[in-house]
Order: C-alpha cells, then structure tokens, then sequence
C-alpha cells in the first residue's frame, strides 16, 4: 500500500504507523537516536576529560548559576510534556489541540534558547571564551551541540505545523510529527545528562 | 511506466544516473566511484613502493611520501573499500530480502552524493598543493593547527565529515531495510550470511561513525577555530584524540571485515552446492565479533602508556575476537568438506582468502599480547598484519564478490580465462609485497618511514615487496581489461547464472528489473530459493497477486545537497564563512524542499512490468 | 650494479631467502636477536605466540589442502551433495581449543605486561633518564646527574635504566629494538619504561611514531659501558666546556650555534647539546663516522667530513629539522671547516680500552 | 507493499490514551530535578554521596521519560529498546576511557 492509499480516506488509529513509510521513518529514526546518543556520549567523554583543564579561566563552581541552569531545566521538562501532549492529540484526531501544543513546544524551546544564548554572553563576559582552556572548549562545543539541536527542533517543528496547515493531518505528515515529538524528547533527555554532569557535578567539583 | 494519480518526470542518459533512487543504480554508481578511488589508492601505493624498493632513494620526497602514505589508507579505506562494499550491499540485500527497494531509498542516493563529494573534495587537495600528511590515523598534534599549519589536515577532517554523513545514512538504510522490509517468512534465521553480515556492519556503523564526526569536529575546531581539545599547550590532551580515533577506528576495522565474511560464506556455499556449515554458529559469531569489536581499541594504543591494566585487559579481550573468527574459518572449511567444489574466479578468490585471513588473524592475535606488541607496533610487522587483514580479507572478498554478482549486477557473465589471471597474479602479488614486511618490522624496520639507510638487513626484502607491489597493480589492470571487453559484449547471464544460486537474488531475472520482484516471494526456509528448486520448482512461491507497483520517484536534491555540503567546506576550509552558509543554506534549502513537497512515486502497471526484461 | 645483478640471481630463491634473513638480522637492531632481558622476554612471549599460531596455521592449511583436492567437481557431476546443517561437537572443539590456547598466550602475557610495567624510578640503584623526542631528534637528560646529551644514549651496564617520556612538540616513539619494546613520548604527558643493557656495545634506537618529514631519520644510538666507563664519562661531561682555541672561531662558534646549541652543562639550549659530539656514532643520527664506528661501511665519511656537510645543509639530509643552513647562518666556509674540525676533536676520554 | 515481517505493526491497544501517565511522569521528572539540583544546592553533603545521588537521578529520570514520554515501553518497540542500549553501551566505555585512560 503507498503511503497516498490512506490520504484522502479515513484516517486510522495510529496513523503514523499505519504505512510501510510512516514505520520505516519511525524505525529509522529511532536508529538515527541510537547514533545521537553515541554522537553526545562522545562530546560527554571529551567535556569529561577535560573539565578540570581551565587555565587561566573561571573554575566550574565559581561560573555556573543554579537559578538559571533550574529555569532552563524546567522550560525544556515543560515543553517534553506539551509536545507529549501533541502525540496524544494527534493520536485522537485532534488537529486544532495538536497545532495549539505543538506552538507551546515551539515557545518553551525559544525560551530555552534565549536563557542559553543569555548564559553565553554572560559567560564570556566573565573570561570563559571558546578559545579560553580545553574545558571552555569542551563545554561551548557539548552544550552548544545540544542548543544547536534544539534550535533545529524548533524549526523542524515550525515547518511542521505550517505543513499540517497546508495538508492536514494524513499518514504522510502524522510520521513527521510523531519523529519530531521523539526527537524533542531525546534533546529533553540530552539535557538531563548534561544539567546534571556539566552543572551540578561542575557545581560540586 | 503509467504513472497512477501523479505524473512523475522520468530521466533517461545521464539525468538518469544523477536523479536515481534505485539501489541497482545507486549501487553501480557507488562501485564506478569506489573503484575509481581503488585506482587512485593503488597508484599512491605504487609510488610508495618504487620509492622504498632501495635504501636512500630519493623518487618522492619525504614530504610528498608522508602525503602519499596519508591519502592512500584514507582513499582506501573510506573511499575504495568501504564504497564498494556499499555497492555489494546494494547490489544484492534487496535481492536478498526480496523486498523492491531500500527503506529510504531517497537517502540511499543522498549517501553516495554526499560520500562522492566527500571523497571528491579530499582529493581535490592534491590540487590544492596542500594534502593530508599525518597519516590516515591524523594524530594530535602533528595534525594540529601547531605543527601543521597549511590547510593539508583540513582537507582530511573535512573531507571526511562529509564522507562520514553518507556512510551513517547508509548504515541506518540498511538496518531498517533488513529489519522492517524482509518478504513474508523470512525471518531472522533464515536471512542470508551476506545480509546477516550487513546487518551487524551497519549496526556497526551506526555506533561507530558519530564518534569520528565529533572526532574531526573536535580537530576542525581546534584547526579553524583555536579551540583546545587536543593542544597540550592550553589544556588539551593528544591522547584523546588517539581514544576517539579508536574507539570508532577498530569497529570500522570489523565494519570492513565482517561484509568480507558475508561474502565468502555465499560463495563458498554456492559454488560447493552446500548448505552453509553450522549457520546459526555463525551469526552468533558474527554478533559476537561486533560486540567485541568495541571493547579493544586500546590495543592500537599499546605503546601509548596507558598502564599494565588497561594494556592487560584490552590484551584478553582482543585475543576473545580470536575465537568466534576461528568458528568462522571452521565453518568454511567444512562447508566445503564433502562439498561439490566448483572453481571459478569467485571461488577461488574465496577460497585464497580463507588461509590468507587465518595469516593476517594470527598476526593479530600476536600482536595482541601486548609486551610483544611494544616490538610490533609501528613497525613493518603491523604493515604485514593490517594489509593481510584488509587486502587478504576484504579485497579478496571485494573481488570474491564482485565475480560473483557481476551477472546479476549486469547481466553480463565476466570472462573466467581473465579472472583466473586477475587471481593468480592478485594473490602472488599479495603475498610477495606482504609476506616479507613481517620480517622487515621484526629486523627493526618502523613504519611509515619516507627510506631507510642501507647495511640493516631491509635491502633486498624492500625490493621483493615492490615486485610484488607492481603484480597486484597488474591483476588490477586484468580485472579492468575484463571488464570492458565483457561490456562489449551482449547481455548473456541467466536469472541463476551460477545454477547453484541458493538465495532469492538468482530467482529473478539478471539483471532485475527495476522493481526486483513483480510479486513479492514467500520464503519457507533458509536459502529459500534452493528449497524450492530441490522439490522442483522454477519461481519462488508468490506471496502477493499481480498487481500494481509502486515505485518511488527520482529526484535531484541528494546531489543538490551534497554540492552544498562540498561548497560549504570548502567555505569553512578557507574560512569564507559567507561561502559556507551559503553552501549550508542550498543543503538545508533542499532538505525543506524535500519536506514540503510529498514524494508520491508512481506506479507500474502489470501490464508494464515486462517490458525491457531481460529473460 | 653488482649488487643488482646478485638480487636478480636470488630472485627464485626469494622466499627461501626471507626466511633464511629472519633468522638473524643485525645484533644491534633486530628483535630476533635480543641484547638484553627486557627484548628477551618479548622475544620470548613471541616466540610462544608464533608457535602457537603456526599450529593453528598448520592445521588450517592442511584441512583446505585436502578439502581442495578430495571435493572438487569433477566435469559433468550434477550430484548434490548431503546438505550438512553443522555438527555441536564439531564446533565445541573449534571453540574450546582456540580458548585454551588462548589460555596459555594470555596467561604469560599478563604476567609481562605487568613484570615491564614495573616502575624504578625511586629506586635508588636504578639510573634515571628523561627522554624529551624532539622534531628530529632527542634529548636525553640525567636528572640525578645533572647531565643532559643528545642522540647518543650512554648507560652504564648491569643497571636498571628508568625512562621517564615526554614529546616536547608532536608524539614520537622510543624504540631500540635490540634492547627493549617501544614507548610513544606523548606531548603534555609522561611515560615510563624500564631496560637494561648486559652487554657493552652500540645499538641502534628509532623513532616508531610518524612525526613529520623527517620521521625516517631520527635515529639514535644506545651505547652501553663498563660503570667505571660511565662514571668517567659523567665526570668529562661536568667538566668546563672547551671552547674553540682560534678566538675568531669561538666567536663565531658562540653567535651562531650556541644560540640554540650548548656546550658543557651549564645552560641547556633549545638544540642538541653538542659536548663530546666528536665520540658520537653519526651526526644527525643519520650520516655515520667513519672513524668512530666499529664497522664502517663504503660511503661513510669521518666525523669532520659529516659535520661539515650537516652544518652546511642541514635541510638536505634531514627536511623540516629546525637548523638554518650554513649561508643562512652566515658562516663562511673557513668557520665551517674550523667549526667542524673542532667538533670533531671535541671527545671526552672515558673508555677505557680506547675505541 | 505491505509486509507481515514488521515489528512496528500497529497495536490494537486502542484504549482511550488519556493525559493522567503524562502528568504522573511530569511530576516524577519534576520531583528528580528538584532532588538533584537541592542535593547540589545544600553544599554540605559529602561529595561521593552527592555524585551518587546525581548519577542515579539522571538515569532514573531519562528511564521515566523514555518509558513515557518516547513510548518505549510500548508493543513493538524492541529495535529502539535495542538501539539505545547499543548506544549507551558505546557511551558507557568511552566514559570509563576519559575518566581512567586520557591522563596519567
């Protein structure tokens, strides 16, 4: 069955795995997180060995703020749930409450960005360039991996939304959308490692 | 070719080529590419040799040496062996799963672009005056921004990038193709040894190519952007960069190996006309091989002075990957025991491999053991091993492979007169270039040296290699002659063009028509095809009517992208960093392109689908 | 010529030939041929593993040999033969026996990996050395001795020698294959290797490590000597650095080599300490002396021929080394004749039964 | 090109998937951040103690979302379970690496 078979008839149950494609998109994907995860487990291991190398440069403990670090964290949580919320919607048919959580999840992540893009400046504004010690350049390449993905999340799922606008909601585009809510979950999930070995390991010493 | 519901433009010449979306195709492009790297490597490693056939020789400088000896492991290995066994894979794991296309055929074409443009722009350095020259290992910091200044490395770490992005897209391909689209009764422990091989190398390259992207990520920073991952002066560590390069360099080692195995066991069970011995051994073995394959990187690293316990314990653990190989070489050997030996060039480059591989094995279990190793290592003695590991037992299985699917690539049964020269001359020329650098890196010789002074003992030894050297480009050149006056010649292969086919890729027509399997087959038992030709059948049991078939349609933008991600290094390169968003704004344009506009395919109408067939 | 023509004559004898080489080899280079404890153990450990491999080789061949000629097709045969699924005991033995054979490699080579391992460096009877490898060439300092030379190792026998590495620029890699296994000098970290040298003698040490251009010439040499020999020479080291006797020269000398070069002990420059360059084996690791050498071979020259030639165009014999040639240094030929004259005079009087 | 073989079948689990087990791993995830980042916060905990209670907060949290939150603990989900694990292994070794054998 090609994946048109479905477009303009009743749209079944799961309808990101109601064709071949939408499955393979989905397996594929998931296979692609399985390389991502290795991707960032790298950029870890590198941060790992080389966190304690800050030559002249602000320590962790003396640079990193909790309070910004825990408002980031929380946007980012808030925002796996609203696009969790999505998949349900979409689950039930609901487009109008897909595209509503869909935009929260756009705006939460904008917000994360800005708080990153914030604590950057911030940060070389105190010495902490990207040229500065091994550490500078180990955290800005990690964490800057994970804002870049985020940043991609955003527009992905912009395009999205504009997409289900256009084509409604079919088994072509209800596989995107179900992909793009399990890749924001993965950043989610990136995230988790990185407050928790960058910031709060980084905090402890 | 009625398109159903949407019209879909169709090339023809070579529009065709550049928008193809078939894995046939795909394949072929990758085995045109990947053989013309082939030559490219091998005259590198020729004039590598004429410049160490005698001490003091001054043929090419030491500069362009170290350049020579950098481009032909990196042409090599990413760009000749790796390739081809992408065009094997895509040759035949459709075939083999009878299914009619990859999962993601759109990205099957977009990584052989962005491979070809990645291999392209590697070489175009040679050009450029500035070439790679730190070896394909690129160790900080003789590749660092210190003491490598010009934009030789950049070329490497760039190149490569963009290489690397095709080879992941192909690794995930190739997973959920033999994961989700394998035909109605084929499961796992029916696949193939080939597929079966595939399958864990692409896992492998799942797992083990993002570590080389953040790898050259981390030393293009350092290189472009002054950041200090691997400059001791500013905190770095160059042994970091030798973990990273490892830890995705050894899987890569198994990535090229295992396919080989794939290969040898079709071949030997074909042309022995039996059932591969002890099968389900043997992907266990192969399982296995992959999963340790991750656990011993450290034994490149040796020397490198990580300390009694880590060199203990990779020690063990690299002698455990003994194991499961001598199960395979085992199982070779008795599946040819009380066989029908047929030799043909496929065989027979199988047959070679298999005492040539327990060669390079045994090697490498010698220099497992680590305290020997501190005398091995970087010596000639490792030369010897890898080449025998990855000429004796990839290539080998490369050309193994390509004789023996030649006809159901083309069509066109390749001359046996000129193969079995290609053979011999191949193989003697193998063992006469490799046999004897054992010794020279045990009388003292290191490698990678530029020359070497005379009274040590390497005189005559250096000169055999070259000899042997100049055989192996001659069974090359035989395998071309071979091929071109086969081309010549009309179509001749049957669907079973070796009679003794076992597997789904010798019921269809040779060459298969473009969407393989008019009806999907039903598979009722391993080497599906044998079965029902031992209870007398001529065609697989169909497991779906006749019907119509849809086909995904052609497309432009892999190439498109892939032009982008060459302009856009080349931006980064020479820091034009308008040039690189540029390039990077056309890659990431197609891909919204790509999103936006559904790819419908089209379909093929029963009453089309005999047309152009050949019988 | 003559040697070409002797080459082509042992063409079809050239496996034989192979074969008949690794047998030995040069005493002061090859691994076969071990000059001391720490390269026989390895020696020993490759032997064990060569034994066991070519079992394993043996009987691999043997199977393929006879499977070749038993099971080929004969013309015509349309036979099946029996489709064989595999066989458990069959392939419970080619599991097990590759284990215990593995058993028997691993269990030595645990023990070695952590019997070289062993660290002598607060031993008190063990010599210290720091080994710092530079772009071509390599810095060996005596830091209990207060000692620093280059490209000629000097030991005393029947010691420990505690190596201590480093890279000062890019990784290279200390090996004297006769003596011992190799270490990599790793940039920004330090490595540690003990040897020891039982027997008095020269023997050759390379660079293992790809390091640039130059990477084929950057040999040293390890020559081992009586500890009476050693304490002499430690003694003619410390003493005050005799300088070139013609005033001019010594000017010249001192504004144009000794900017990176040192004489003596007392400042360390940025090149290879030169005192008592005239016993050394080569110059730049590479050309040897003629009269120095114990065996030297056609188209050697003396040290005062080498050293010349090497001040004149340093480039020309090892490419990418930082030494600037002789016109750009502004030495005029005269200073480089006396220049290479006296390095060549320039020996310390330590062994002692002269050469 | 439908194909029997596929382990990404659509499930007939269709029970009305309401938000309740969202909101229950929200909180939890909730309640694990909060944990971790009070542990940091409360600066006189012994250091060791503090990386464990760290470690383990993370590991349990990405267990919860990706149970939930990714569906893994849904039918037909062996392959990713599969390739995640691969994954983390992978991570697992080059973290014991950069701990252990990148500086002496």
């Amino acid at each position: 069955m090609s994946a048109h078979g479905h477009a303009d008839g009743h749209l079944p149950h799961d309808p990101e795995k109601a064709t071949l494609e939408g499955r393979n998109k989905i397996l594929g994907f998931w296979l692609f997180l399985g390389a991502e995860t290795v991707l960032f487990g790298t950029l870890f291991s590198a941060y790992l060995a080389l966190r304690h190398n800050v030559l002249d440069g602000p320590h962790p403990a003396e640079l990193f703020q909790l309070p910004m670090v825990f408002a980031a964290t929380m946007i980012l949580l808030t925002s796996s749930l609203t696009s969790v919320f999505a998949v349900q919607a979409l689950h039930h048919h609901k487009v109008k409450a897909m595209i509503n959580w869909l935009i929260v999840t756009i705006v939460l992540g904008l917000g994360f960005l800005g708080l990153e893009i914030y604590e950057f400046y911030h940060y070389v504004q105190e010495g902490h360039g990207f040229t500065t010690s091994a550490f500078s350049s180990s955290f800005y390449t990690l964490v800057g991996f994970h804002g870049a993905h985020v940043a991609f999340g955003v527009l992905w799922i912009g395009l999205l939304i504009g997409q289900i606008f256009k084509k409604g909601l079919t088994v072509v585009t209800a596989p995107k959308i179900y992909v793009s809510a399990i890749y924001w979950h993965f950043i989610d999930v990136v995230w988790v490692f990185i407050f928790t070995v960058v910031y709060l390991m980084g905090k402890v010493g | 070719m009625a398109a159903h519901a949407h019209t879909v433009k169709r090339y023809k010449g070579l529009m065709d080529w550049l928008t193809t979306v078939d894995h046939k195709k795909i394949g072929i492009l990758y085995l045109i590419a990947g053989f013309f790297f082939f030559l490219i490597g091998g005259l590198e490693a020729i004039l590598i040799r004429i410049q160490l056939a005698r001490p003091m020789q001054n043929v090419v400088g030491e500069e362009t040496f170290n350049q020579l000896l950098t481009m032909h492991g990196t042409t090599m290995i990413f760009l000749a062996a790796m390739p081809m066994l992408f065009a094997l894979m895509n040759a035949v794991i459709p075939l083999q799963i009878g299914a009619r296309d990859v999962a993601f055929p759109f990205l099957n074409s977009l990584g052989f672009w962005t491979f070809f443009f990645g291999g392209v722009l590697l070489n175009l350095s040679w050009f450029a005056g500035a070439v790679p020259d730190a070896g394909w290992t690129a160790y900080a910091t003789l590749s660092g921004p210190t003491y490598n200044p010009g934009h030789g490395i950049d070329y490497y770490v760039i190149g490569l990038q963009i290489a690397g992005i095709g080879t992941l897209l192909g690794g995930i391909n190739f997973m959920a193709t033999i994961i989700n689209m394998r035909a109605p009764g084929l499961s796992f422990m029916r696949l193939p040894m080939f597929t079966w091989a595939i399958f864990i190398t692409s896992a492998l390259i799942v797992f083990a190519f993002p570590v080389l992207t953040v790898g050259l990520v981390a030393l293009m920073f350092d290189r472009l952007f002054q950041a200090n991952f691997f400059e001791p002066g500013t905190g770095g560590n160059s042994v970091l960069w030798e973990h990273i390069f490892w830890v995705f360099g050894h899987p890569e080692v198994y990535i090229l190996i295992l396919p080989a195995f794939g290969v040898i066991s079709d071949v030997v069970s074909t042309f022995s006309r039996k059932r591969l011995f002890g099968y389900s051994s043997m992907v266990f073995a192969t399982v296995l091989i992959a999963f340790l394959g991750f656990m011993v990187w450290a034994h490149h690293m040796f020397t490198t002075g990580l300390g009694p316990v880590a060199n203990g314990l990779f020690s063990i653990a690299t002698m455990l990957i003994a194991v499961p190989t001598g199960v395979k070489i085992f199982n070779w050997l008795f599946t040819l025991w009380g066989g029908s030996i047929r030799f043909t060039t496929a065989s027979m480059f199988a047959i070679g491999f298999i005492p040539t591989f327990v060669m390079g094995g045994v090697t490498g279990v010698m220099l497992a053991s680590a305290p020997a190793d501190f005398q091995y290592h970087d010596s000639y003695f490792v030369v010897a091993h890898f080449h025998y590991v990855i000429v004796g037992g990839l290539i080998f299985g490369i050309f193994a492979g390509l004789h023996y699917w030649w006809p159901k690539m083309f069509g066109r049964m390749l001359n046996e007169g000129l193969g079995k020269l290609t053979f011999w001359t191949f193989f003697i020329g193998f063992h006469l270039t490799f046999f004897v650098q054992h010794f020279l890196g045990l009388l003292g010789m290191p490698r990678r040296v530029a020359t070497y002074l005379p009274y040590q003992g390497f005189d005559t030894m250096n000169l055999i290699s070259t000899i042997g050297a100049f055989l192996m480009g001659i069974g090359t050149i035989v395998f071309l002659i071979n091929v071109f006056t086969t081309w010549a010649k009309p179509r001749n292969a049957t669907g079973d063009a070796w009679e003794d086919g076992r597997t789904l890729e010798w019921s269809i027509p040779s060459p298969p028509p473009e969407y393989n399997f008019k009806q999907t087959p039903l598979v009722r038992g391993y080497d599906a095809w044998w079965k029902e030709k031992m209870e007398g059948k001529t065609e697989m049991i169909p497991a779906e009517p006749v019907g119509s078939i849809h086909m995904p349609s052609p497309s432009i933008l892999p190439l498109i992208m892939s032009i982008g991600l060459f302009i856009a290094g080349f931006g980064f390169m020479y820091n034009q960093l308008i040039v690189a968003g540029i390039g990077l704004a056309i890659t990431f344009g197609c891909m919204l392109l790509r999103s936006v506009f559904d790819d419908h395919g089209f379909h093929i109408e029963p009453e089309d689908q005999d047309k152009g067939v050949h019988v | 010529m003559n040697r070409r023509r002797v080459t082509k004559r042992l063409l079809p004898l050239l496996a034989g030939f192979a074969l008949l080489l690794s047998a030995c080899g040069r005493e002061d280079l090859s691994t076969l041929n071990p000059q001391g404890p720490v390269a026989e153990t390895q020696f020993d450990l490759m032997k064990l593993s060569i034994g066991i491999m070519a079992l394993v080789v043996v009987v691999v061949f043997a199977i393929c040999i006879y499977v070749l000629i038993r099971f080929r097709r004969r013309p015509g045969d349309t036979s099946i033969p029996k489709q064989v699924e595999g066989n458990h005991k069959l392939e419970i033995i080619w599991t097990v026996i590759p284990l215990a054979l593995l058993l028997v490699l691993g269990v030595p080579t645990i023990q070695h990996v952590f019997g070289l391992a062993k660290d002598y460096s607060k031993d008190k009877e063990a010599l210290q050395v720091k080994v710092t490898a530079h772009q071509y060439w390599w810095e060996f300092e005596y830091k209990d001795l207060g000692i620093t030379t280059a490209q000629e190792l000097i030991v005393p026998t029947g010691k420990k020698i505690m190596f201590e590495m480093t890279g000062a620029d890019v990784k290279h890699s200390f090996w004297i294959p006769s003596i011992g296994g190799k270490m990599d000098t790793n940039p920004g970290t330090t490595n540690k290797m003990y040897l020891e040298f039982p027997k008095e003698g020269v023997f050759r040490g390379k660079c293992a490590e790809l390091c640039g251009p130059s990477h084929a010439y950057m040999d040293f040499k390890a020559k081992a000597v009586s500890a009476d020999s050693f304490e002499r020479w430690v003694s003619a080291m410390k003493a005050p650095a005799k300088m070139p006797e013609d005033v001019e020269i010594a000017k010249a000398f001192e504004a144009k080599c000794l900017l990176c070069h040192a004489i003596g002990q007392e400042n360390q420059g940025s090149a290879p300490n030169l005192t008592g360059i005239g016993d050394r084996q080569t110059i730049g690791g590479i050309l040897y002396n003629s009269d120095v050498v114990a065996d030297p071979q056609p188209g050697d020259k003396p040290a005062a021929q080498n050293l010349h030639d090497w001040i004149k165009d340093p480039q020309q014999y090892k490419p990418d080394n930082k030494m600037p040639n002789a016109a750009e240094n502004g030495l005029t030929e005269e200073e480089l004749t006396a220049i290479a004259k006296y390095l060549a005079d320039y020996k310390l009087d330590y062994q002692s039964s002269g050469k | 090109m439908e194909n029997n073989q596929s382990t990404e079948q659509p499930t007939k689990r269709h029970k009305v998937e309401g938000p309740q087990k969202h909101i229950v791993a929200f909180v939890m995830s909730l309640a694990l951040t909060i944990i971790a980042f009070a542990a940091v916060a409360a600066g006189e905990i012994n250091t060791t103690f503090v990386y464990i209670i760290l470690v383990t907060m993370a590991v349990i949290q990405v267990f919860v979302q990706m149970s939930f939150w990714m569906h893994l603990k849904d039918k037909g989900h062996l392959y990713p379970i599969i390739g995640i694990v691969a994954g983390v292994f992978v991570v697992f070794t080059m973290v014991i690496m950069a701990e252990y054998w990148v500086w002496w």
